[in-house]
């Protein structure tokens, strides 16, 4: 059996549901070590895109900001944001990355403050960025976040990038576009998904050596199990070799 | 037309293109010479109480010589567009800059975790927010400089951020749908770093652009700070390279490693262990307060800031990590 | 006394309308070739446009079309329509030439069609090209036009660039930008303005030799006539030596 | 939204971007070579009854080996774009391939004068019409290439072409004032022509754009015609130079001097003597039936074509000319 840290599972496991020939915008952080482990494993032809233009790098290492150097080094196009936005608008991009200090059980994401006053939040978080552009416009869009109660809220303070909204077609019936929305939420404890006419957060998968309670008691709102859920498949060696030696060889994102 | 839904979120600026052409009616359009130092750049075009838009995007091209500039003299009331705003959102807010602010993404600096005085600025109730996206940003200068009042898009559809912003609601009058309107952005004075401009203000941007093409013509004023002047012939030879035209352009200031301690695509690469040094210091109030004295405050320009942090010799360092690509960002 | 005929006469009393430091979205022919003539005598720093996105050019020779290699040669840049387009939109564009087949007595002009049934033309003609963006979004349009009765008609068959509409405040009524508008009309016998409430076509100058009965017997609608008309300026023997040997040194356009 | 004005021109392609979301999603993304004959790309691009969208303007950077290769393929029902088309709408009327046209500019070929038979075409009333503007035309790309269903504009304010398109008037939620709406232009095929491109259909353009980027965009299948193919390696040493980036694009076909006889910039001028042929034949319907056969219909390829006009002898003086700029263009 091969050792790893929950952060390498994660990776891997984002890594998975990345196919070949599919597009992704990519953030700094676990999601990029996720995209570029795609692309020398399963997705070589992953198409990546970041958000302030960059189109189609060959990364050299690790962005620190999704518009840096980086993210144009031999890349197909240094453009503009206009262009990775609108290609997501067109419905080019398959795949986003997002995050948020709070989630809830239909996948909307909290990434602009703690409190119930705008004006005068208790916390003032960063704000959308590009994550609810990408959450309104990508095809399906993937959450990697430690699994934390507070994070998995009843409710988030505010709905930075919208997710089912309050389920069923509410995402739908608010505009966004038909066939897009949350797809997988990647914890270091499972994976879950939103397969079901209601749309809620349903565990499809226990990762090696969590139980479904454990999971639950980490979530702040009622999970629904997958009646298919099964065991999380483990990052295999070729993974982590390739993750620890030529995606983060400095240890930046797998070392946290 | 009538709106289904309407955010309730200031709306700093007129997003009318009447009242905008009425000002570039008057904008120069000869091609005369616009070096000025930073200085006198901040102090003619960015008087008390103006909205401003900064080009760049999270440290990168940020145009830091003048964000310094504009915390030295001590602007105060300025209006701000924060699209990913990151060190230059933290270096205003240091100053205590601005009291309004056009959200998309602040206070944090991306991978690099979260300015605490920057946050506890956006806290204290001193400044006024409306909330965007970035695309939303990207949407609203593009607007302006399609010169129309509103763009629409779906973003902020079903956030919250609508209801703190001024979009509204509207049907396509083709398909029935909803989509959100993007009111036209027009800023007073838009302060952008780029690679090479002329003296006229022709600039060339390398690496993304971001949305700084349509910040540029959006803007009733531009400030242009360049890593270099070339010569306007550079760019008669080959006509593909030019992203902001001259007649754009109100000043030009050449201030090599003025996007420091930021990455210059092309140029250097940031300097991760000074911004790291500007997060930690912001944990101890009178420590930070002394770090501002330090590198602003009591420096003359930012030639001597520069000078403190290592000068020619820390730039070439930078320089090499900028090429040397599988150094890592922490080097 | 300078010999010159009506085209060179046309092309000199255009340049001297262009002021230096403005902007011009020119065309091929005339006005291309008067702006190149305010560039070398008055108005060396005339910002020439041109409306597929060729930027400040320094022109070696006439365009044959508005989007061809001479419009980039020595340009600040090769940008795009929406460019051109956008500048104009923006209040950044000072002048536009136009011209038409016909043109009525509120300035407004018809290069679509001749004939009263737009699904069967009498004539086809090329349409508004850019000339219907121009005309709303600059500021001040020019008309270099041949002074012929069928021109100049009381009605044309249809607006494709609109002048003044129906006159007075018409063309503000309908959303068009607050003074923007027909600014000069330049034919063979006189110069014509708007400078009235109405915002009739009226009389500024005549031509040398040229009588008002003349401009009246070929004009196909009632014109005013300006109480400061006076006559035109003729040609210089600079303007002409600058257009002859260096504007149009070839004849293509002032030797029609 | 209620429209205050809804002109009433056919709206010949659904503007919805919903529907265009379905038909990109499936869009191939991986890079896969694209390189195919003209006669493949048109064969399997271009069916009868489709919308197509020709790159260019003026008679410069046209694809006309693919225009040809469209009439003798005996194409029949297209939809057209008419954007500034001179000589491409010139050789698609010539052979009577389309039946609807979004109108901008056609049947002339500006300074050069006007195409008899085109006009003529128009006036048969075979063509159904929606009348536009060029900026008209290129907000509808734009608009498509957004992923919106409309972008506003005054363009057709007060002008009659309002009432034959099928723009509506709104009123500015924000200014109260009145704004034409763009609707998006989606169409089924682009053909472009450009100046280098590679094997997977990444393409640089000198010159001007018109609206190309967008409507590359903005089309559901891309053809690029190349004046030549280069090395992906040559674009990624440095990533400024692409405009259309490969995932647009479906088919690349080489074929120099593929813009004969108009203006390739940067490569060669256009043909003056050659266009002026086409002008004065279709004065003789007889003599233009022949010269189509002799230059269309009964010719192998566009290289055929080439040879008949000069060949490589030719198309040397046109490189000359396009350099040698004080030669004027009747030379």
């Amino acid at each position: 059996m091969t050792d790893y840290n929950s952060m390498e599972l994660m990776i891997c496991v984002a890594a998975r549901f990345l196919e070949n020939g599919a597009s992704i915008v990519v953030g700094t952080g676990a999601p990029c070590a996720a995209a570029m482990l795609a692309q020398r494993t399963a997705a070589p032809d992953l198409l990546m895109l970041f958000e302030a233009g960059g189109i189609a790098p060959e990364l050299p290492t690790m962005p620190v900001s999704v518009g840096d150097s980086r993210t144009t080094h031999r890349a197909l196009m240094a453009s503009s944001m206009t262009e990775t936005m609108s290609l997501a608008a067109r419905g080019m991009v398959d795949y986003a990355f997002l995050g948020g200090a709070q989630i809830d059980m239909f996948g909307n994401l909290n990434s602009t403050m703690i409190g119930d006053d705008y004006n005068r939040p208790k916390v003032r978080l960063p704000g959308s960025g590009g994550a609810c552009d990408l959450a309104t416009n990508c095809w399906r869009t993937i959450v990697i976040t430690p699994h934390e109660k507070r994070r998995f809220a009843a409710k988030v303070d505010f709905v930075t990038s919208p997710g089912y909204l309050t389920g069923g077609n509410s995402r739908y019936e608010a505009g966004l576009p038909k066939g897009s929305g949350p797809y997988k939420i990647i914890t270091n404890l499972a994976v879950m998904g939103f397969e079901n006419p209601e749309r809620r957060m349903e565990v499809e998968s226990l990762h090696p050596g969590v139980t479904i309670e454990q999971v639950k008691e980490n979530t702040g709102f009622e999970l629904l199990v997958s009646k298919k859920m099964k065991a999380t498949k483990p990052p295999d060696a070729t993974q982590l070799k390739i993750l620890r030696e030529q995606v983060d060889p400095h240890r930046y994102i797998i070392g946290r | 037309m009538k709106a289904v839904y309407e955010g309730k979120g200031a709306l700093f600026m007129d997003p009318d293109p009447d009242a905008a052409r009425e000002h570039f009616r008057k904008k120069n359009r000869e091609m005369t010479g616009k070096i000025m130092s930073v200085r006198d750049a901040v102090a003619k075009f960015v008087p008390d109480g103006c909205y401003v838009a900064i080009g760049g995007f999270g440290g990168v091209r940020v145009p830091v010589a003048a964000m310094h500039e504009i915390v030295r003299q001590r602007k105060k009331g300025l209006g701000l567009s924060g699209h990913t705003a990151t060190h230059d959102f933290q270096i205003l807010a240091a100053g205590e800059c601005f009291d309004r602010c056009d959200v998309a993404y602040i206070v944090g600096l991306e991978a690099r975790g979260v300015s605490k005085n920057a946050r506890k600025y956006m806290e204290s109730g001193k400044v006024k927010c409306a909330e965007w996206t970035n695309a939303g940003m990207a949407w609203r200068f593009k607007a302006a400089s399609l010169g129309i009042p509103f763009l629409i898009g779906r973003q902020s559809l079903g956030a919250d951020s609508i209801k703190w912003s001024a979009s509204k609601i509207i049907e396509c009058p083709y398909t029935g749908k909803q989509f959100a309107t993007f009111p036209a952005l027009y800023p007073d004075v838009a302060i952008i770093h780029v690679n090479d401009a002329d003296i006229y203000g022709n600039s060339v941007i390398k690496g993304v652009s971001i949305a700084d093409e349509d910040l540029a013509r959006a803007a009733k004023h531009v400030i242009i700070t360049c890593e270099r002047i070339v010569d306007t012939e550079e760019f008669r030879k080959d006509p593909h390279q030019v992203m902001i035209p001259y007649f754009c352009v109100d000043a030009v200031c050449e201030i090599p490693y003025g996007g420091y301690p930021g990455n210059m695509p092309f140029e250097y690469f940031s300097d991760e262990a000074h911004l790291k040094e500007w997060l930690e210091i912001e944990e101890d109030a009178a420590a930070f307060k002394k770090f501002l004295d330090d590198n602003i405050y009591n420096v003359k320009d930012f030639g001597e800031y520069l000078e403190r942090h290592g000068g020619i010799e820390r730039m070439k360092e930078l320089r090499k990590l900028e090429f040397i690509t599988d150094a890592g960002f922490e080097a």
